[in-house]
């Protein structure tokens, strides 16, 4: 698979720092991937690894305290330093983003109706009787039984299930090139999550749309993503297709979190655990962050390491990894 | 084998405000459930969010109050009806770790304060050198160091944290170890650190463990037999390689199939069962068996009368249709 | 929504009867009759007297009729000004007494929340902005500074040494007179009101909710009037019923510095000529105006959350 | 029990415990100790200066009527010739007594009424919660001013009249963080430790409840301050020829053209008043700096 096309996403040495009381945060530094029209990438990572600040990055929702330096090409346009303005005419069009909480994601004190044909009429400016029948027809798409009169209800009176499914039908009205999901299904119930997983498989058959989907659930990974980012302490340690990433992994992070994870297939007696605390995003070590904890960490670790191309999309930022240096 | 515990339909029923408007409305979240518990064995009470499995542990260690039914520890105390006293006895053998290992720890007490504090309540009449020396081996055992004793609760990570709470249970030396959710909070990393610790902790203190969590995985890896539980009543109970290999009860077959697996190859071949809507309200569950209006194979006798757990294969299920 | 607004009206019901039955019997309980330490009485003038206050008969037989009286709107007569309707002194027809605690409470409040409201929410948007910092330090030294203190130095300096305002006096309510003492008013109230606003609208805007909103890429204008204005504003609404009490307070402290015909003139001649009669119809019409607005600010607060429709 | 814990013997050195902490951030606040200590050294000029000065508070002087600060009165003299220097800080005196000993009645009553109320819950909260909105039905104004009527006007009883509506606010905030510490995952831990409610509360609810107490009582004593001072400025409470701030107050607003007469005693209210409110802010950041 060589390069075939423009990336619909080309992130290219993205860093994001929080100036807080005790010094700076670095949620996510020098991040390289690039992201092909139609796929649907996982981006894994434990807590604190810098995984949702890359796309709020992305999408320009940080936090006030917040500052991106690096380059994110979208569809060939340059996200990072774009005005408001300009931002707004793409997110909500050709790229929608859902979030984790149902419970607080949707705006409690406006109808469901108002919250969804706003984006059509903003966006491709309809009348609001055009947006409803829409928003209604992609209720019922996303299984919400009597969308028509139940999308005149508020959010407290859906379940956790149906909110998220209200999310999807909202971000999918404008048919966005890419659609990014922030553990959407972190919160739900297994048997509710099989559901939502399911949908969105089916709607990006139907829609075509690439999808970024952020967990910490190598399960869901497994079920639902061609390709899979593993992050760690604001670094992108591996990045490769499903098959590899779970089989012949490269990186030592993906191959000990791979190990620990008490999934339905494991018949080990014991866990292999990985030692020592998750970094603390304050004082990171100088090079690899994973180092500390990393059994084959060596003295070449502290410095800056390169990333290699292991094989053709296949690229680990180690220095034991052999392949072609960036 | 002895039964440390025998639970003979257990309920356990809360009351939501009951405004002078209204009829008071009546959560049934445990709704009579019978199992034993073997000595040293390891548990796992599975299912998902509201179905009950809270309510049931906290019931068993006081913290809830058995609506009916009875509980009958060790052969000789009825939790059901048991005083002050007698339930001090049972907390001197049922300890219980929460699912926040941060909230579980109060933030003005040293660990040395939080890991003694149920020594010095139920074995008043020990020194203070022994407390000591008591709380320095507890913490040597769940893998903390002594120059953390006087650190206080905001300085530890979730991980650690959980480590102090576990040493605050295995202080009174229990038989039995309740963990509701203990891990669901953690990262994956600290996930695996703690499960090895409990069964590191288990066979050294030959304790019983009756581990609940809605995480299949996790209660694969650790359990020994399972209980699946939906809307406050018991689905199907077996041992791990029948429940996982062989289900027979409608939920427990789409739950193993809703549950994604960390194998690609596992994951895309799957032929998932999906369950159609949401989960009932327990205010008012509906009638004969609870998970009729979910089940695909769901008739009218399921929705007419309810299910009586009966032995199959070697499960306990209770489903009218499988015999 | 009727049906909420009825039974809030039921429920308040009983907390109004408890307080008048809990003033009347504070008022009964007190030691000997307020007759008794006046200028000498002829025993038939006591008993005329006793008779025409109901003092002779039994306790509970009074209360019964003093709740028939207020059933009726009637406060019962003052026991200085002997013989005369307290509903007469408190309600005149030349506007003054309750009219004028009134009027002042109302102009502050027309006046206090909006603008309070805007200038809040401004401060808000700005965070940390010069205008930031002089509606969170006003508040800290409004809140601080009562209107018993900030009224006699805005009399000074305004009215005595700059003679912009006359010190005093209520001048047929004209604008001139009720300057300074609505402006002492506002001064009290305005900076809390700004600042729960500020506070409520940077809560709102870092909620998931509004996040959700700009990844939809909708305008700053639709997400500041359509999305965050509801749930901004609840917070304050919550405030105005507690706030009310306080600003008939200090409308009453404002019209003793002002010299104004209110109810505050009525309170002290009550308590210095110990006319309880009057004091219990004071407190009585107190607590029914801050229990009719509480009923107001709730279901005002009804209508902005869904939440509680149901 | 703390008592069987010592790890003396251990030589570990005991990091900071969460009280030297937020004393270590409150010293920190320039502001907050800076409030702190004009706080304490208006109080000591209160207690001294009306012993110390030559002139008594009372004395009247025919001579000197309506004198503007000078070097023999530093405060002027009021209308019958009374030395305000003095008076200020008698009247300071007084005003603060009645703060403190109002707010210590308002401190214990609050918390006691608030945390029964919070951790036994059910019938007696709701019922005890009824009471507070009956009596926060009443303006606090009308109820000390009956009170006061009724039984007689003493300075005992003002401070009686405000402490007896006061402990309403305190009330309900120690209600609230009762029950929301109730449903903590500790005290849960220690009832299944068999620790009996009563060392339930005194060790594990009042500890975790003292840092919303203390900035709430950093406010109670300046709003005891402003009530009594408005009770006075009605006339109710301190009476002739002893004094407050309140009284020193209304008699500045009586006679405007002696500028000095309400200008001091004000001027001593507002400052009191700001370094009481900087100092509530000051525990509050230092005890939960988020």
């Amino acid at each position: 698979m060589t390069e075939k096309k423009i990336p619909l996403l080309d992130v290219r040495n993205l860093s994001v720092e929080f100036k807080v009381q005790d010094g700076m945060v670095k949620a996510v530094n020098g991040l390289s991937f690039k992201v092909y029209d139609g796929e649907i990438i996982g981006i894994v990572g434990e807590s604190g690894s810098g995984k949702s600040q890359t796309m709020l990055a992305l999408m320009g929702l940080l936090a006030s305290n917040g500052k991106i330096s690096g380059s994110v090409k979208f569809m060939g346009q340059e996200l990072v330093g774009i005005s408001t303005s300009k931002l707004n005419k793409i997110r909500g069009d050709k790229m929608a983003m859902i979030f984790q909480d149902p419970m607080t994601s949707l705006n409690p004190y406006l109808k469901i109706s108002s919250q969804m044909t706003e984006v059509l009429m903003l966006h491709k400016n309809m009348s609001y009787k055009d947006a409803l029948a829409e928003s209604i027809k992609m209720l019922e798409r996303v299984k919400i039984p009597e969308a028509s009169n139940r999308i005149h209800l508020y959010p407290h009176e859906f379940s956790g299930g149906m909110r998220q499914r209200v999310m999807i039908a909202m971000s999918l009205l404008t048919k966005p090139k890419l659609l990014i999901a922030d553990e959407p299904t972190t919160a739900l119930d297994v048997t509710v999550q099989a559901q939502i997983l399911e949908l969105l498989k089916e709607l990006r058959k139907e829609f075509g749309m690439t999808i970024i989907f952020i967990t910490h659930d190598m399960g869901v990974v497994a079920n639902l993503c061609d390709r899979v980012n593993v992050m760690y302490g604001g670094w992108l340690m591996e990045t490769a297709s499903i098959n590899t990433i779970f089989n012949n992994s490269v990186h030592p992070y993906t191959q000990a979190l791979l190990a620990t994870i008490p999934s339905l297939d494991t018949h080990v007696e014991k866990l292999k655990t990985i030692p020592g605390e998750p970094p603390n995003l304050l004082q990171l070590p100088t090079g690899c962050p994973f180092q500390p904890r990393c059994s084959q960490a060596n003295h070449l670790c502290s410095e800056s390491i390169p990333l290699r191309r292991v094989e053709p999309r296949h690229v680990v930022k180690c220095v034991n990894a052999q392949g072609v240096v960036l | 084998m002895k039964k440390i515990l025998s639970v003979k339909d257990l309920k356990v029923h809360f009351h939501l405000g009951r405004s002078w408007f209204k009829s008071a409305r009546v959560v049934h979240a445990v709704d009579g459930v019978s199992f034993d518990v073997f000595e040293g064995e390891t548990l796992g009470i599975v299912g998902e969010s509201g179905c009950g499995k809270s309510s049931l542990a906290r019931a068993l260690c006081g913290l809830n109050k058995i609506t009916s039914g009875s509980a009958l520890f060790n052969e000789t105390i009825e939790l059901a009806t048991a005083n002050k006293a007698q339930w001090n006895d049972v907390h001197k053998q049922v300890q219980f770790i929460f699912q926040d290992p941060v909230a579980a720890l109060d933030p003005r007490m040293t660990v040395a304060e939080i890991i003694a504090e149920p020594l010095i309540t139920l074995y008043p009449q020990m020194t203070s050198s022994q407390v000591m020396a008591k709380v320095l081996a507890t913490m040597k055992l769940v893998g903390l160091s002594q120059n953390q004793i006087n650190r206080y609760p905001q300085e530890f990570s979730g991980g650690q944290c959980q480590r102090i709470g576990i040493a605050r249970a295995l202080i009174l030396e229990p038989k039995v170890l309740i963990c509701d959710e203990s891990v669901s909070a953690l990262d994956v990393s600290i996930k695996a650190q703690i499960i090895n610790l409990l069964q590191d902790l288990q066979q050294q203190l030959k304790l019983t463990i009756i581990f609940i969590s809605h995480d299949l995985g996790v209660i694969k890896h650790i359990c020994k037999r399972i209980l699946v539980m939906y809307l406050g009543n018991i689905m199907e109970l077996g041992d791990k390689q029948s429940v996982y290999e062989n289900a027979l009860h409608p939920y427990t077959k789409a739950l193993l199939s809703a549950v994604p697996v960390a194998n690609p190859e596992l994951e895309k071949a799957k032929q998932i069962q999906l369950l159609e809507g949401d989960l009932p309200s327990p205010i008012n569950p509906p009638k004969g068996c609870v998970f009729n209006t979910r089940c695909p194979q769901a008739t009218n006798e399921c929705r007419a009368t309810r299910p009586q757990t009966k032995m199959v294969a070697n499960n306990l299920v209770s489903c009218v249709q499988i015999h | 929504m009727l049906k909420f607004a009825i039974k809030r009206t039921l429920v308040a019901i009983p907390t109004l009867l408890a307080i008048i039955t809990l003033v009347f019997i504070l008022v009964h309980m007190t030691p000997g009759n307020p007759f008794d330490g006046e200028r000498a009485l002829s025993p038939e003038a006591l008993k005329s007297l006793m008779t025409q206050y109901r003092l002779n008969l039994p306790i509970w037989q009074q209360y019964l009729l003093y709740l028939n009286d207020l059933l009726h709107g009637s406060f019962g007569i003052s026991m200085k000004y002997l013989g005369q309707s307290i509903n007469g002194l408190l309600f005149p027809d030349n506007m003054g007494g309750f009219w004028v605690t009134l009027r002042l409470s109302i102009y502050t409040m027309v006046i206090a929340v909006p603008s309070g409201i805007i200038l809040g929410a401004y401060a808000g948007l700005h965070k940390n902005s010069w205008f930031d910092k002089i509606v969170v330090s006003s508040n800290i030294f409004f809140t601080a500074v009562p209107t018993m203190v900030t009224g006699p130095l805005a009399v000074l300096i305004l009215a005595v040494t700059l003679r912009i305002f006359p010190a005093g006096g209520w001048g047929d309510g004209d604008f001139q007179h009720l300057f300074l003492p609505v402006l002492v008013l506002i001064l009290a109230y305005l900076p809390t009101i700004a600042f729960v606003m500020r506070g409520s609208i940077i809560d709102v805007l870092n909620s998931n909710y509004i996040r959700t909103a700009r990844a939809k890429g909708l305008p700053t204008k639709t997400i500041l009037f359509k999305h965050a204005i509801k749930p901004a504003i609840l917070p304050v609404i919550s405030l105005l019923g507690p706030m009310f009490a306080g600003i008939l307070v200090g409308a009453v402290v404002t019209e003793q510095i002002f010299t104004l015909p209110g109810l505050g003139v009525l309170t002290t001649n009550a308590a210095t000529n110990r006319d309880y009669n009057m004091i219990m119809a004071i407190t009585i019409l107190g607590s029914i105006l801050t229990i009719v607005f509480n009923i107001i600010v709730d279901l005002l607060y009804m209508l902005l959350d869904p939440k509680i429709k149901q | 029990m703390f008592g069987k814990i010592n790890t003396l013997n251990l030589d570990i050195p005991k990091t900071k415990g969460f009280w030297l902490s937020v004393f270590a951030r409150l010293s920190r606040n320039k502001l907050a100790m800076t409030s702190g200590l004009i706080i304490v050294i208006l109080t000591l000029m209160c207690i001294f200066v009306p012993m110390v000065s030559s002139v008594a508070f009372d004395k009247t002087d025919w001579g000197q009527i309506m004198q503007t600060p000078s070097g023999q009165h530093w405060f002027g003299t009021d209308s019958l010739g009374r030395d305000l220097f003095v008076r200020c800080f008698i009247g300071g005196r007084i005003t603060f007594e009645i703060a403190f000993a109002a707010a210590f009645v308002v401190l214990l009553v609050g918390i006691f009424y608030g945390a029964i109320a919070g951790y036994v819950g059910g019938k007696l909260d709701t019922i005890m919660m009824r009471v507070v909105d009956v009596l926060y039905g009443i303006p606090f104004l009308f109820f000390c001013i009956l009170l006061i009527t009724l039984f007689g006007n003493s300075m005992a009883l003002s401070f009686v009249a405000i402490a007896a509506i006061s402990w309403l606010d305190m009330s309900r905030i120690v209600r609230g963080q009762t029950l929301s510490i109730k449903h903590k995952e500790f005290v849960e831990a220690a009832m299944i430790s068999g620790v009996s409610n009563l060392k339930i509360i005194t060790r594990h609810v009042i500890p975790n409840l003292l840092g919303v107490v203390i900035v709430y009582a950093a406010l109670t004593v300046p709003n005891m301050i402003v009530m009594s001072a408005v009770l006075s400025f009605f006339g109710l409470g301190v009476t002739e020829p002893m004094t407050s701030w309140g009284l020193l107050i209304s008699d500045g607003a009586q006679n405007m053209q002696a500028w000095w007469l309400l200008l001091f005693p004000a001027g001593l209210m507002i400052i009191t008043l700001l370094s009481f409110a900087f100092l509530a802010n000051g525990l509050r950041d230092a005890l939960d700096p988020r």
